[in-house]
């Protein structure tokens, strides 16, 4: 089992390697001229204003608090999925049961309106 | 075939079709929109993406003065390596992969997620707004899309009993390709797939006309090539899983008729590439036919259709297996369903809007 | 092999690094990630006595710390975030009131 | 080996999340511990757990922790004093233990080591999801039904906290996304 995963670790220093090499033969090639119009922040070709890292995260944030919640669920799903097939009835009740608790948080979510898009 | 060969093989190919990949995508839309395309280095265009790589590595990769030098160097690599890692469990042809793992599915959704840490490690240290506004929205709609696509996935997971991809094409052999016991949960996960590469119809994050370029605005030379190229190596994932999961992998069509059985002299890497180079192609046509959806009619196509879809698609299979019920009697209702919901959300949606 | 008391000792270490984050830090979202350290250090011992001592149980169990880390997560976080809006600051010496 | 390369990098990476001053740099060295821990788990014939290690810690957790530390002012975060005054003692008291688990509590603990057994019956229900699975679904049923209840009780208290107002934010907010 463990040796199903050594090609894995292989990938994973390859892809390492591609992207730290790639970097490394660029600098050799490229040419380097900076220049402090080149180094600023991009922004339509006017200066940049105010602080860059403070915008209003908000809206994204409420999305990853309720993908977080759900992708717990959805991954009992997988769970009871590989399973299925072994205990019918009972792994049927079961899910059902879970299912519907899903759908109520869901139901909850979309009538307080936590699913709706609030810009800034 | 030695496992040092099979990786070095694996990794050579995905590399040219990657980088063939974007030459069909230019010609293609280009043959949509009434133009020539890129035809001049080489015979009709054939050397163009060697053109490109000689181009992004001689050209200056300016850093942003501001900048987190070292995370901004990070990030392409980041996500080019979480790019290739899945490649390691996808069965090509029959007895062809790099590795079979129980846990195949869930390995591939799980560097899937370490990958858009790539994203938001490049937005948030170029200290640009565009960029890091641009790398907030494309996370926030991956994440999200992320539920409903799993949810499909379990469909599937039903009949196979197994995550292994290598299992899952050999069910396909018992019960015939999955699209057509899974139609809904196919459509959802083509949905899905197109948000989670930020594909066109779905790209909040190059948003040309209000994000600049999303989350790689700062970047150029190299380092926007390594983003690029893990892209494109997620779109090949996408449409792998696709057809993995859906379309019979390396099976042959009719893969459970023994009529077709002289089909079978045609290898099975062939049935493979053709059917991910027909998703492949459908991207790019969904590319150069529709136009971008607005930010919160994805978030709701999201949660509002693709969920409630997909739990109702899994439990309408969960009782397919439980009662035995006809195949077509199940494809119907599953399709009616899907049907039915639409119209259901369509009704709240007029309800909503109307004054009252 | 790798004998079970490595594992133990390695998430031994990681309990009290995040101790000491929870203890010495102010930030209010560095305490909350040394939280997560606290609970993977949990994790490890679960599953490495799982493995070694033949029981499935343990890695069950991590299962539902996970779950319990998500909704932990959740809330926490929703938390944080309120307070920093409230009081315009995520500083755990700051948060001293129990109502404002 | 793999567990001692794994082991140091969690360890360091450990050190990194309660030592550094930048708090988004604290977040993504906890990612790497995340991650090698996640490893870890796959040295311990636990495939399913380090997927969801990864995909639920690495993919969401963190992603959400980082979606807060966006909500913040972290150019005022970095800028404030790292520890509190006492964090000298705290630190030592910290070391004192690790040595004392390592040298005398955890030698002086015997168990018998038996990981043969689970392999084998792991190898008998079709791998490491059936497994737990089976088991999930009979033995800690209970359990896994109030795990959906705690689920939704989170769900409800986080939109319900979700929907304060936002009075500071919108004052010092820059950037305004409207689309």
């Amino acid at each position: 089992m463990l040796a199903d995963y050594v090609p894995v670790v292989l990938l994973l220093a390859i892809g390492l390697l591609i992207g730290v090499s790639s970097q490394l033969i660029g600098k050799l090639v490229r040419p380097d001229r900076p220049d402090p119009e080149k180094l600023s922040p991009y922004e339509c070709g006017i200066e940049p204003e105010g602080d860059t890292l403070s915008p209003n995260a908000i809206p994204y944030y409420i999305y990853g608090l309720l993908f977080l919640l759900f992708e717990v669920e959805v991954l009992f799903f997988f769970t009871w999925a590989a399973v299925y097939q072994n205990m019918m009835l009972f792994a049927f009740i079961e899910i059902t049961f879970f299912a519907f608790i899903l759908f109520l948080g869901l139901i909850y979510a979309w009538l307080k309106g936590a699913l709706d898009w609030r810009a800034g | 075939m030695s496992l040092l060969m099979k990786v070095g093989v694996v990794v050579g190919i995905l590399m040219l079709a990657i980088a063939y990949i974007t030459l069909a995508e230019r010609r293609i839309l280009a043959f949509m929109q009434f133009r020539m395309g890129p035809n001049r280095v080489g015979w009709g265009g054939v050397l163009q993406p060697l053109a490109d790589a000689v181009k992004l590595l001689s050209k200056e990769c300016i850093m942003p003065e501001q900048a987190d030098k070292w995370m901004y160097r990070t990030a392409p690599v980041v996500s080019m390596a979480f790019a290739l890692v899945p490649f390691a469990v996808v069965p090509f042809a029959q007895a062809f992969y790099i590795t079979d793992i129980n846990i195949g599915l869930l390995f591939i959704m799980a560097m899937g997620s370490v990958g858009f840490l790539g994203t938001i490690m490049g937005g948030w240290s170029s200290r640009s707004k565009y960029s890091f506004l641009g790398s907030l929205r494309a996370l926030a709609l991956m994440i999200s899309f992320e539920v409903p696509m799993i949810m499909a996935m379990t469909g599937v997971i039903i009949f196979s009993r197994s995550l292994s991809m290598v299992k899952i094409v050999e069910a396909q052999a018992q019960y015939g390709w999955f699209v057509l016991l899974q139609p809904l949960a196919f459509v959802i996960y083509l949905l899905c797939g197109v948000a989670e590469t930020q594909r066109i119809p779905f790209d909040m994050l190059e948003d040309e006309g209000s994000l600049v370029c999303g989350f790689h605005t700062e970047y150029s030379g190299i380092r926007f090539g390594l983003f690029f190229m893990a892209e494109y190596a997620n779109m090949f994932m996408v449409a792998i899983v696709a057809t993995v999961l859906f379309l019979g992998g390396w099976q042959r069509p009719f893969v459970s008729w023994p009529f077709f059985n002289f089909l079978s002299v045609i290898p099975s890497i062939f049935w493979f590439s053709i059917k991910v180079l027909a998703l492949m192609f459908l991207y790019i046509w969904l590319r150069g036919t529709l136009p971008r959806v607005r930010y919160d009619q994805l978030i709701y196509l999201c949660w509002k259709i693709l969920l409630p879809l997909s739990l109702i698609n899994l439990m309408l299979t969960a009782l397919y297996m439980l009662w035995g019920m006809n195949a077509w009697t199940f494809l119907a209702l599953s399709i009616g369903s899907g049907l039915a919901w639409l119209w259901v959300y369509d009704k709240t949606q007029t309800l909503a809007r109307s004054p009252s | 092999m790798v004998p079970l008391s490595w594992y133990l000792s390695l998430s031994a270490v990681l309990f009290i690094i995040g101790i000491v984050g929870v203890l010495v830090r102010r930030n209010v979202i560095v305490v909350f990630m040394s939280v997560e350290l606290i609970m993977n250090s949990v994790n490890i011992n679960l599953i490495a006595f799982s493995h070694y001592l033949s029981s499935i149980t343990g890695q069950i169990f991590t299962i539902f710390v996970i779950t319990v880390a998500a909704a932990e997560a959740a809330l926490g976080l929703a938390l944080i975030v309120v307070v920093y809006q409230n009081k315009g600051s995520i500083n755990v010496d700051e948060m001293n009131v129990m109502r404002w | 080996m793999a567990f001692l390369i794994l082991a140091a990098i969690a360890v360091a990476s450990a050190v990194m999340v309660v030592s550094v001053k930048n708090v988004v740099h604290s977040a993504f060295s906890l990612v790497v511990t995340l991650f090698s821990v996640g490893c870890l788990f796959i040295l311990l014939r636990a495939e399913f757990l380090a997927a969801t290690q990864i995909l639920i810690y690495v993919g969401s957790i963190m992603i959400l922790i980082i979606f807060a530390l966006m909500l913040i002012d972290i150019k005022e975060a970095n800028r404030q004093r790292r520890f509190h005054h006492q964090s000298k003692f705290v630190i030592g008291i910290g070391i004192i233990l690790v040595i004392e688990i390592i040298l005398f509590i955890i030698p002086r603990s015997e168990f018998i080591e038996s990981p043969e057994k689970l392999i084998a019956r792991t190898a008998e229900a079709g791998g490491n999801i059936q497994i737990i699975g089976q088991s999930l679904f009979t033995d800690f049923i209970f359990a896994f039904e109030f795990a959906s209840i705690i689920i939704l009780v989170a769900i409800v208290a986080a939109i319900f906290l979700g929907k304060q107002p936002t009075s500071i934010i919108k004052k010092s907010s820059v950037i305004k996304d409207s689309s």
